[in-house]
């Protein structure tokens, strides 16, 4: 198919990194969503009257129908778990031996997706109750780490 | 077969900001809300998305079509982003353009998005790897050296001054005194603050480069029946035209833009043009760096070969003149918000043909108009020529 | 527009694990120099439009875009890359003919995954900056929590997604272009490594190398040029909610209101009764399930049952990734959908070698972009 | 669009609402590393760089040599026929004198980066790279060139083993 050859002291590969480096904001609805965490240890929402759907995390606008969303409802901080997953596996695809525990808990009509912890993995089931375990207020800067993880209610 | 007629109906933009609060999907939502707006429809009459935004690296997200998908309007419809590069922000109309001109839509939303304060400290840092990662990157480029290396090359093909290529950044960034959304415009420029302001990589002086913006443009995009019911000033999409040049950009002349050429022989031929210097009354060709517009104004064979600073010398491109360019104040004096930048342009055309361009009105209810925008490694042209 | 589309020309690269001897352009001239042979076309006078699907991360290069035409015989010509799925790359040429104004069309898709050393920190990238990335979590998690609440509604069990594996691995084997064939157990497939529970290595496609070219014309030029068009019935696609916590975390809705919108203007009414084979996403093992039920080939929790009793296999009801699917063939990353497409049409031309069905006339293709994605793409073909 | 800018969307914030925490927001950075294959004809290249010469390629049906090589031609699209070996001598297609670093480093003195048209190509053809041992307001479009190469021993089959180009004394 091709009429050149490949030289044999050719070397193999060429690596490199491709930097990309980002700042980002947290926006007009995260702005307040992760105050009002920081500041109050609350969980909000924000609700679209059309389509009748609370947004969690808030959200400036409805995706169903782009309204921008301006009532903010506090949704609590415990919800039931949707879904989770017992997660082997670190960030640079290496395994682990003990799982983190992940789960997408339900609050308004979304919610959040958190580690849960203070719980035996193997007991861990979709509808079970947890709530927020919010770091101290002094520790707390306005990010999704404000929560250290959700736990079961009991 | 006769092609199905798409038409512009409704346009919305953020203001051009150096760095916004809103996240990109924020961003994205408030143009396209505002493009809804203005023609009074809503997200059920919107049948398909289609997505203009340039590098992943800007907003910092991979897949960013994927994340900015929400923000478009795009929840459970048939959504694509198309990509080329700075070319992007006037291809996404295109590709508007073909997804109703199939037959397969009736009714389109046209977005375009860049956050590119995202990247941080130095959004231009991003430039170094859109260089060939073997035998280019490890030279360490940056995006200012094709620019100067192109415009010297411009410059000495056709014996054009710096002075000369200084008029095109003082009228854009003028005529974007009188644009809401412009983060530049300068009523007071002079030709002698362009030549002034410091060197950055000679010829190319700060003056001369439109600035890093963060922005959001939005179009609706109708078939000729539903255009009909929603407005009584369509906009039609009368030509599109693109072309994509080699990569090997070392082993080509840089002085003529022949991609673009191409492009716009395409959408002449689907336009009917036949005259462009007679026909097209207002130009919007892209002017990231202030000798593109001229470069550009030849490839699209709206001036002779060299020759477009004469026009310029002339006042014919001016607002007032006979053939407009960059009423808008173009990327120089709006803002540089990559593929929303391009968007812009067509959103330009889209009031100035309906006569809605406010203190950037161009007297005499021009009919026609064409933007252009330039992409990739000095490589792509993409063109759209719009009528009433 | 209505104009008819057809594939006159498929070529492919690979797959491999990995391919050394190739640059990645190399890699997309070997595709293309062999789909423009099989339509019989040159690129340089008859293809008028060309485009490839690549994602910059993928490559390793912003603005790939620029480094796509050289080696497609695309110079100067209209050319432009879409950031999806190859089947959004094929839907973007059926429209680009229907508009009328192009009548014979080039499609690329490729996988260089072998290049990317760090392909799962670069996924993450994809997640929200603001809300899920800090987690610091790898995206496989994603999978994780969808296979689970998937089975909680659907009632597939864990052999059934097994059974899925040893399906499409054995399919592979029949198929020389996969390098993933292998005669499992389903002991074996519900074994090995956990990854995200209940998701297990072993039901995750592992990446591969390959390129792939298709060239599609008008119905016109179609039949000027082959006695063996395969004909585009329709395509869709369709994005759900990109926000995690926003979107249904059972069903693919992408999938759904992407074939909604393909059989509507293929006119299919009823699928199971028109379509006859399917080649559907499997990046992950339930995701075949999951999407078979999507596409209304099977009702909402009968597909694993269905799969455990053979009615999928390649002398099943209906046949689905007789290819071997991204599990047998690896995962091809933006070229997937291509890879599934193109096992649709080797079928319908009777190419499909000792793999080949019998009495095929309607295939579907469909696939999904990965984590955290709720983007994907359908096509329906006949011959 | 004729409204004022108060009516329109898109908040703009300096830098010093990130300075004093007026403005929630993070900091990220991509792990993206690659080992891209060379394959046939840049891995050639290379091979030749490490060599210590440019290799070209020829087209035939175009009657075209390019640099750098690559398997197929771009405007016939008939394969490559051979390589050709090139000077390490050219011609400045065009240059400028870039006082910013790729990272936006304000320099004193500028890097001049440069198209140099190789000897042996084809008109027009070259590559880029960047001009040292001269006077930044010296280097003018058409100035023979020639490569200044690493020492062999620290030649590793990569652009970089040309460590600029220089002017060619006139004889």
């Amino acid at each position: 198919m091709v009429l050149l050859e490949r030289d044999p002291n050719a070397p193999g590969e060429w690596v490199d990194d491709l930097p990309v480096t980002n700042r980002y904001t947290f926006g007009l609805a995260g702005e307040r969503f992760f105050r009002v965490i920081k500041e109050e240890a609350r969980i909000l929402g924000t609700h679209c009257t059309r389509c009748d759907r609370t947004y969690v995390p808030a959200a400036a606008f409805c995706e169903r129908c782009l309204s921008e969303l301006t009532e903010w409802v506090d949704v609590g901080t415990t919800g039931a778990v949707e879904t989770f997953t017992l997660l082997y596996v670190n960030a640079d695809g290496t395994f682990r031996e003990k799982p983190q525990v992940v789960a997408f808990v339900r609050l308004g009509d979304g919610g959040l997706i958190h580690f849960l912890a203070e719980v035996d993995p193997e007991s861990v089931a979709i509808g079970m109750m947890v709530e927020a375990v919010f770091k101290e207020p002094g520790e707390r800067l306005g990010s999704i780490h404000d929560i250290r993880y959700f736990k079961p209610m009991g | 077969m006769a092609m199905r007629k798409v038409a512009v109906v409704g346009a919305g933009m953020t203001r051009f900001v150096r760095r916004a609060q809103e996240t990109a999907r924020e961003l994205t939502w408030q143009a396209t809300h505002q493009a809804l707006d203005s023609c009074g429809l809503t997200l059920d009459d919107v049948e398909a998305v289609c997505m203009g935004t340039a590098p992943d690296a800007f907003d910092g997200v991979h897949m960013k079509g994927e994340y900015l998908s929400d923000g478009a309007g795009a929840w459970r419809k048939p959504y694509m982003r198309s990509y080329v590069g700075g070319g992007t922000g006037v291809f996404v109309p295109i590709q508007g353009w073909y997804h109703v001109a199939s037959g397969m839509f009736d009714v389109c939303l046209v977005v375009a998005e860049e956050k590119m304060s995202s990247f941080y400290p130095h959004a231009q840092a991003a430039f170094l790897t859109i260089f060939d990662h073997t035998t280019e990157r490890p030279l360490k480029p940056n995006l200012l050296w094709i620019f100067a290396l192109e415009m010297n090359r411009y410059m000495q093909t056709y014996g054009i001054s710096k002075a000369d290529i200084a008029r095109v950044a003082v009228k854009n960034k003028r005529n974007a005194a009188d644009h809401p959304s412009a983060l530049l415009g300068d009523k007071n420029i002079t030709v002698e603050d362009v030549l002034n302001s410091e060197v950055l990589a000679w010829p190319v002086n700060r003056l001369d480069v439109s600035p890093v913006t963060d922005g959001a443009v939005a179009l609706v995009l109708a078939a000729e029946h539903v255009a009909q019911r929603i407005t009584d000033k369509p906009v039609w999409i009368e030509g599109v035209g693109w072309s994509l040049d080699t990569a090997y950009w070392t082993n080509r002349d840089l002085a003529y833009p022949r991609y673009v050429e191409q492009a716009a022989r395409m959408a002449y031929d689907m336009a009917g043009i036949r005259e462009p210097r007679k026909e097209i009354n207002i130009v919007e060709p892209y002017d990231p760096f202030d000798y593109k517009e001229l470069h550009h104004l030849e490839g699209l064979l709206l001036a002779d070969r060299g020759q477009a600073p004469q026009l310029l010398a002339d006042g014919v491109t001016e607002r007032t003149g006979n053939m407009p360019v960059c009423p808008s104040g173009g990327l120089l004096g709006v803002g540089n918000p990559i593929a929303a930048a391009g968007l812009m342009k067509i959103a330009e055309l889209f009031w100035q043909l309906r006569g809605e361009a406010g203190a950037r009105q161009v007297p005499g209810q021009p009919k026609r108009g064409l933007a252009q925008a330039w992409g990739d490694l000095m490589q792509v042209g993409t063109v759209v020529i719009m009528g009433r | 527009m209505n104009e008819r589309v057809a594939v006159v020309g498929v070529g492919w690269s690979g797959f491999r694990p990995v391919s050394p001897d190739l640059s990645y352009k190399e890699m997309m001239y070997a595709a293309a120099v062999r789909a423009y042979q099989d339509a019989g076309v040159d690129p340089r006078r008859d293809v008028q439009s060309f485009i490839t699907v690549a994602e910059d991360f993928h490559e390793g290069t912003s603005i790939f875009d620029e480094y796509t035409p050289d080696q497609l015989g695309a110079v100067l010509k209209p050319m432009h890359t879409i950031s999806g799925d190859g089947l959004h790359g094929l839907a973007t040429g059926y429209m680009l003919i229907q508009t009328g104004q192009f009548s014979l069309v080039a499609i690329e898709g490729h996988s260089k995954a072998s290049n990317i050393l760090t392909l799962p920190q670069i996924t993450a990238y994809a997640q929200d900056p603001v809300v899920n990335r800090p987690l610091g979590l790898n995206s496989d998690f994603i999978a994780g929590l969808e296979m689970n609440r998937y089975l909680y509604e659907s009632g597939a069990t864990l052999e059934q997604c097994a059974s899925v594996v040893v399906k499409n691995r054995g399919n592979a084997l029949r198929n020389p272009s996969a390098p993933y064939g292998a005669d499992l157990e389903i002991g074996e497939a519900l074994g090995g490594p956990r990854l995200a529970w209940p998701l297990n290595q072993r039901q995750a496609a592992v990446h591969a190398d390959g390129a792939i070219v298709m060239v599609l014309a008008s119905e016109q030029v179609a039949r000027s040029l082959t006695a063996q068009p395969v004909w585009v019935l329709g395509v869709g696609w369709c994005n759900d909610s990109y926000a995690l916590e926003y979107r249904n975390w059972s069903q693919a809705v992408y999938a759904r209101e992407a074939a909604r919108l393909a059989y509507r203007q293929a006119g299919i009414r009823h699928p199971t009764q028109a379509i006859d084979f399917a080649e559907v996403d499997d990046t992950y093992a339930y995701k075949e399930l999951q999407s078979l039920e999507a596409l209304g080939l099977f009702r909402s929790g009968e597909a694993g049952p269905a799969t455990e009793q053979l009615a999928t296999a390649a002398d099943g009801e209906l046949p689905v990734n007789v290819s071997g699917g991204s599990l047998g063939m690896g995962n091809l990353l933006d070229a997937t959908g291509l890879g599934r497409a193109l096992e649709v049409v080797l079928q319908l031309r009777g190419q499909a070698g000792a793999r080949q069905l019998n009495n095929v006339s309607t295939g579907l293709a469909q696939s999904w972009r990965g984590v955290p994605t709720a983007s994907g793409a359908v096509a329906v073909f006949s011959n | 669009m004729s409204e004022s800018s108060q009516n329109l969307p898109g908040t703009p914030l300096s830098e010093k609402d990130f300075q004093d925490g007026l403005i929630l927001h993070s900091y990220d950075e991509m792990q993206a590393r690659y080992a891209w294959d060379t394959g046939t004809a840049i891995g050639s290249y290379l091979a030749a760089l490490k060599e210590g010469f440019l290799l070209g390629g020829r087209c035939s049906t175009c009657r075209r040599t390019v640099i750098p090589p690559r398997v197929v031609c771009e405007w016939c699209f008939r394969p490559m026929d051979e390589y050709v070996p090139l000077q390490d001598t050219g011609t400045v297609n065009t240059y400028s004198l870039c006082y910013v670093t790729w990272d936006v480093q304000r320099i004193r003195e500028p890097e001049i980066p440069a198209v140099i048209e190789i000897d042996g190509a084809s008109p027009l053809h070259g590559i880029l790279h960047k001009l040292g041992e001269v006077d930044p307001q010296q280097v003018r479009i058409g100035m023979r060139v020639r490569a200044v190469w690493k020492e062999p021993a620290e030649r590793q089959g990569a652009i970089t083993d040309i460590l600029y180009f220089k002017p060619i004394e006139e004889a």
